[in-house]
């Protein structure tokens, strides 16, 4: 078996050869530190002013509303913790959902292990937020609201433009997970008027270890990493510049071939979806039907499970996720399939098909095909399949 | 992830199907945690003479089912009933630390099926007195998270 | 004007060509999530494994107690605030020195405002923390010491093995920023008997953004990046497989070449103390005579301020740097030359040259030479020098 | 970091040196804080002929003070007391955010000098009347130290 189909987008991408061209004369030879004076480190400074403007121009933003982190973890944390704790005086309430990634959930967890409140929001079988309960939950010691643009699970797209609406008539801040959302929905950040949204380069054939937080004027937020004076004191380190510069490229790839981008692997997801629907018995597409991340395919095979699919898969080549690639570490049932009010054995036959740039016709049908035999396979095998 | 032996056994496993009119058989796990398994004896003479598993579970869940065929096909009902899950561990040649527990399961689903055979015949097997299979064989919880806050 | 004289190792380095070689495969071809499942994350985590292995080995470490970080002043930030939050239940009180990276300084202080007491240790003239003091200052509620391994400003190396001992002996914590130290001195976890260490690759020729800390197995810490499992729970974030496998590279490489790196960067060191020494009036070097980084060299030259100095310097191709990078946006005296006692008008006047693996005895003496004129122009210049 | 103009100022400086028996001596600024600027008027007939600087500072120091004396050379007394650091900066087109204030110090070295010549002639000039001059030109925290915690 030769043949490898990569279908785990939403996990990582690999890096175009457009960024890693950008990187290059960043190792070794324009290495400066961006904080040093010398020609060596103006040079650096000057590719990470560039780099920052192009994102902030790719969103909408600022120049001076862009800093830069290690990833969309990172920037999850800093976010919520950094509004939470500066903002502790004027109330410790915090309203986020159940399905959003753990680098949010966790934070929350903690959180109230810390003297935080916080409501988790249902969603609805398609995994939308309910807007309703959003509103009922605001209380006077609101002063976060933290909901992700995309699920990097089922690819369901929130109403952020509305919960911004919401949270700005309530004086509460909103802060959006935008890992999945950069590249394949657009973006701009005073049209959606959010506060905070976060990014992740790698999820957009960029490097990975670079991820950035926007942070609207004004907002009320600590510093994370304390230190030297880089990202205006608000996150020390010496900056990684070129992984900025290649995260830099990325989003402008992104954006600028946003539309074709999205043509192309919605034409696949879709052949993808139709494929499977139709030759295969007792499966459920997850997410919203079409208000989804144009590259996401989430489906819920019966009386199987998830890893055993994932095996079979990877054996003929093909790489999907059952989730998140960060729970594969655990045994639990994804809590967005949960969420979504799946039962237990449902949610453990899971599988996330992402498509990407690189993804061909031919991956799509070959994948299809094998997904009927193994998925028979597995179900011969299965005490609870009955045919 | 896994090594050769137990894809291979994932992969192709042995003994997979149902005994119509088994003598003993033995369902363990719960469809919450995501994995079931049902052992299918056909014993003679107190020799298991055949067994057929059906597994809904993981890659290690499969292949510790099918080791575990293998190990007692034409054992005595004596000698199956003492198969440990580390025996099972040790034939595949090993397995993931958080996948040692799927074993636990194949060990638990033998002596089901071993004590519905005795129930069925009215009889006593050493070892199986009192046997009551484990729930939930997962531990949630992983070895570091004691640490975590 | 077109020589380049790279003075400035302690900043940042270039990359090794070694170590851009060896992190090349995993940007676009194993490009996998070391979370997933499918033979793309395998691959990345066998990197991830190996990487962590490697650096584990380096320092004398086991392999679960590695955990790689974004950086230098992430991994100082962890440790510290990781440290101080876990053990708030048996004390409050922290010791640490008055020359320590702002990446300690400034989460100190931050710690300071959130309940905790903190003891800035004085150093000698040549930078030696006061273990006379260090001992007394230890209290039944000191949860733990932080003293940097070697000085970035002025090179200086501490009694790490001894304040361990004396740490150990009174059940304290003692972390080390090492991040200076790794790839100019030995560095062995057991042999010193350290709790806590911490290491940035962008300074031993590997890449920006990367760095880790090491945790003895047993040490009481709270995670640090809320999220997915990764880093064994404490630190979330999909891994920056090339970063790391870059670092790793350069880790072995500065342990492998260790005697004869210090070999070449003290040579090319003492040349250029010598001759700035031998031809340079009000010349002062600062630092410890002998117990100092190889390649450090920092000196107060009196009557001239050092962003003149260092400008003066770049206009003739020669990186240097006053202090440290990260204090470069600020416009006060060094904190370190200010606790070794010199009086504010010659702190200003400091400059930090730094050697390194690619500079040559020809750097050196132009550097010498160039240094030789700007000093007197400055020095016409400035109201202070009489001749 | 600096402009082409600033770095030609502050590599070749104007008007460096001292003016023995000038009419007007000004220093500003102290060593604590890493600048002294020390400003030489030669005036005739109100009318400032030579001037001399010495700066011990940074480049944006050293560059101030060069381009202030160019641009108060020749001039009256009264037009040089209205030397703006606004003035300077322009001139200079422009000076990174963090060192307006170098600007400043080169306009109080002029005032300064000013002032002494004054003082030395026991006149008063327009604007100077109760010079003083401010002892540290640095904000030693920046825009965002506010929201720093
Ligand atoms: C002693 C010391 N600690 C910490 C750091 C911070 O490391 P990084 O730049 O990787 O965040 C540096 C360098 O900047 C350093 O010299
Ligand atoms: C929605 C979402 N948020 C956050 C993250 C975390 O990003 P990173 O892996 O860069 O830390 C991911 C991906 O893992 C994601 O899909
Ligand atoms: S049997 Fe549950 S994970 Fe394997
Ligand atoms: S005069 Fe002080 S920094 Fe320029």
């Amino acid at each position: 078996m030769n043949r490898k189909v990569y279908l785990d987008y939403s996990a990582t991408t690999p890096m175009k050869k457009e960024v890693l061209e950008e990187m290059m004369p960043y190792f070794s030879e324009k290495f400066g530190n961006a904080s040093s004076i010398h020609s060596f480190g103006r040079e650096a400074k000057k590719a990470l002013d560039i780099a920052r403007d192009k994102i902030a121009k790719a969103i909408g933003a600022d120049f001076k509303e862009i800093f830069f982190t290690s990833g969309g973890s990172e920037a999850d944390n800093w976010a919520i913790k950094g509004v939470a704790f500066a903002n502790r005086d004027k109330g410790n309430h915090i309203i986020t959902s159940k399905i959003e990634h753990h680098a949010v959930l966790h934070v929350c967890e903690y959180l109230e292990k810390h003297g935080f409140e916080v409501t988790y929001l249902d969603v609805d079988e398609y995994g939308v937020v309910d807007l309703e309960q959003l509103k009922n939950s605001i209380t006077d010691k609101t002063i976060l609201i933290s909901i992700m643009f995309v699920n990097n699970e089922i690819g369901t797209i929130q109403p952020i433009k509305e919960i911004a609406k919401i949270a700005k008539e309530r004086g509460v801040y909103f802060h959006t997970d935008a890992v999945q959302a950069l590249g394949n929905v657009p973006i701009d950040v005073n049209d959606l008027g959010v506060d905070l949204m976060n990014f992740s380069a790698h999820k957009i054939y960029g490097p990975k270890g670079v991820g950035a937080l926007y942070i609207r004027k004004g907002v009320k937020i600590h510093p994370h990493i304390h230190g030297g004076a880089q990202e205006r004191k608000k996150r020390a380190g010496t900056e990684n510049i070129p992984g900025i510069v290649g995260f830099a490229k990325a989003v402008e790839l992104a954006v600028e071939n946003l539309d074709s981008h999205i043509e192309h692997v919605r034409k696949l997801r879709d052949r993808l979806i139709d494929g499977v629907l139709k030759n295969i018995d007792y499966v459920r597409l997850n997410g919203h039907p079409e208000n989804r991340h144009p590259g996401n395919a989430n489906f819920c095979f019966e009386f199987i499970e998830g890893e055993s699919l994932l095996l079979s898969l990877d054996m003929v080549g093909i790489a999907g996720s059952s989730g998140s690639a960060c729970t594969s570490g655990s045994l639990d049932p994804s809590h967005v399939l949960m969420a979504i009010g799946l039962s237990h054995e449902i949610a453990h036959g899971s599988l996330r098909l992402t498509v990407g740039d690189f993804t061909t016709e031919e991956d799509i049908d070959y994948t299809i095909q094998q997904l009927v035999k193994i998925v028979d396979r597995l179900r011969q095998m299965s005490p609870l399949y009955e045919k | 992830m896994y090594n050769e032996k137990v894809m291979d056994h994932f992969m192709n496993p042995r003994n997979v199907g149902e005994i119509e009119n088994a003598d003993g058989v033995g369902q363990v796990g719960n469809v919450k945690c995501g994995d079931i398994m049902k052992m299918y004896l056909k014993i003679e003479d107190g020799v298991i003479v055949d067994v057929k598993f059906k597994t809904f579970g993981c890659g290690s869940a499969i292949a510790t089912s099918s080791i575990a065929t293998e190990m007692i096909k034409g054992k005595t009902v004596e000698e199956a009933v003492k198969l440990t899950n580390k025996a099972v561990v040790e034939a595949l040649e090993g397995l993931p630390a958080q996948k040692v527990h799927c074993s636990v399961l194949a060990e638990q689903a033998v002596k089901a099926a071993l004590y519905d055979y005795a129930q069925k015949n009215n009889i006593t097997i050493k070892g199986l007195e009192d046997f009551k299979p484990v729930e939930d064989v997962h531990e949630h919880h992983d070895e570091d998270d004691e640490d975590e806050e």
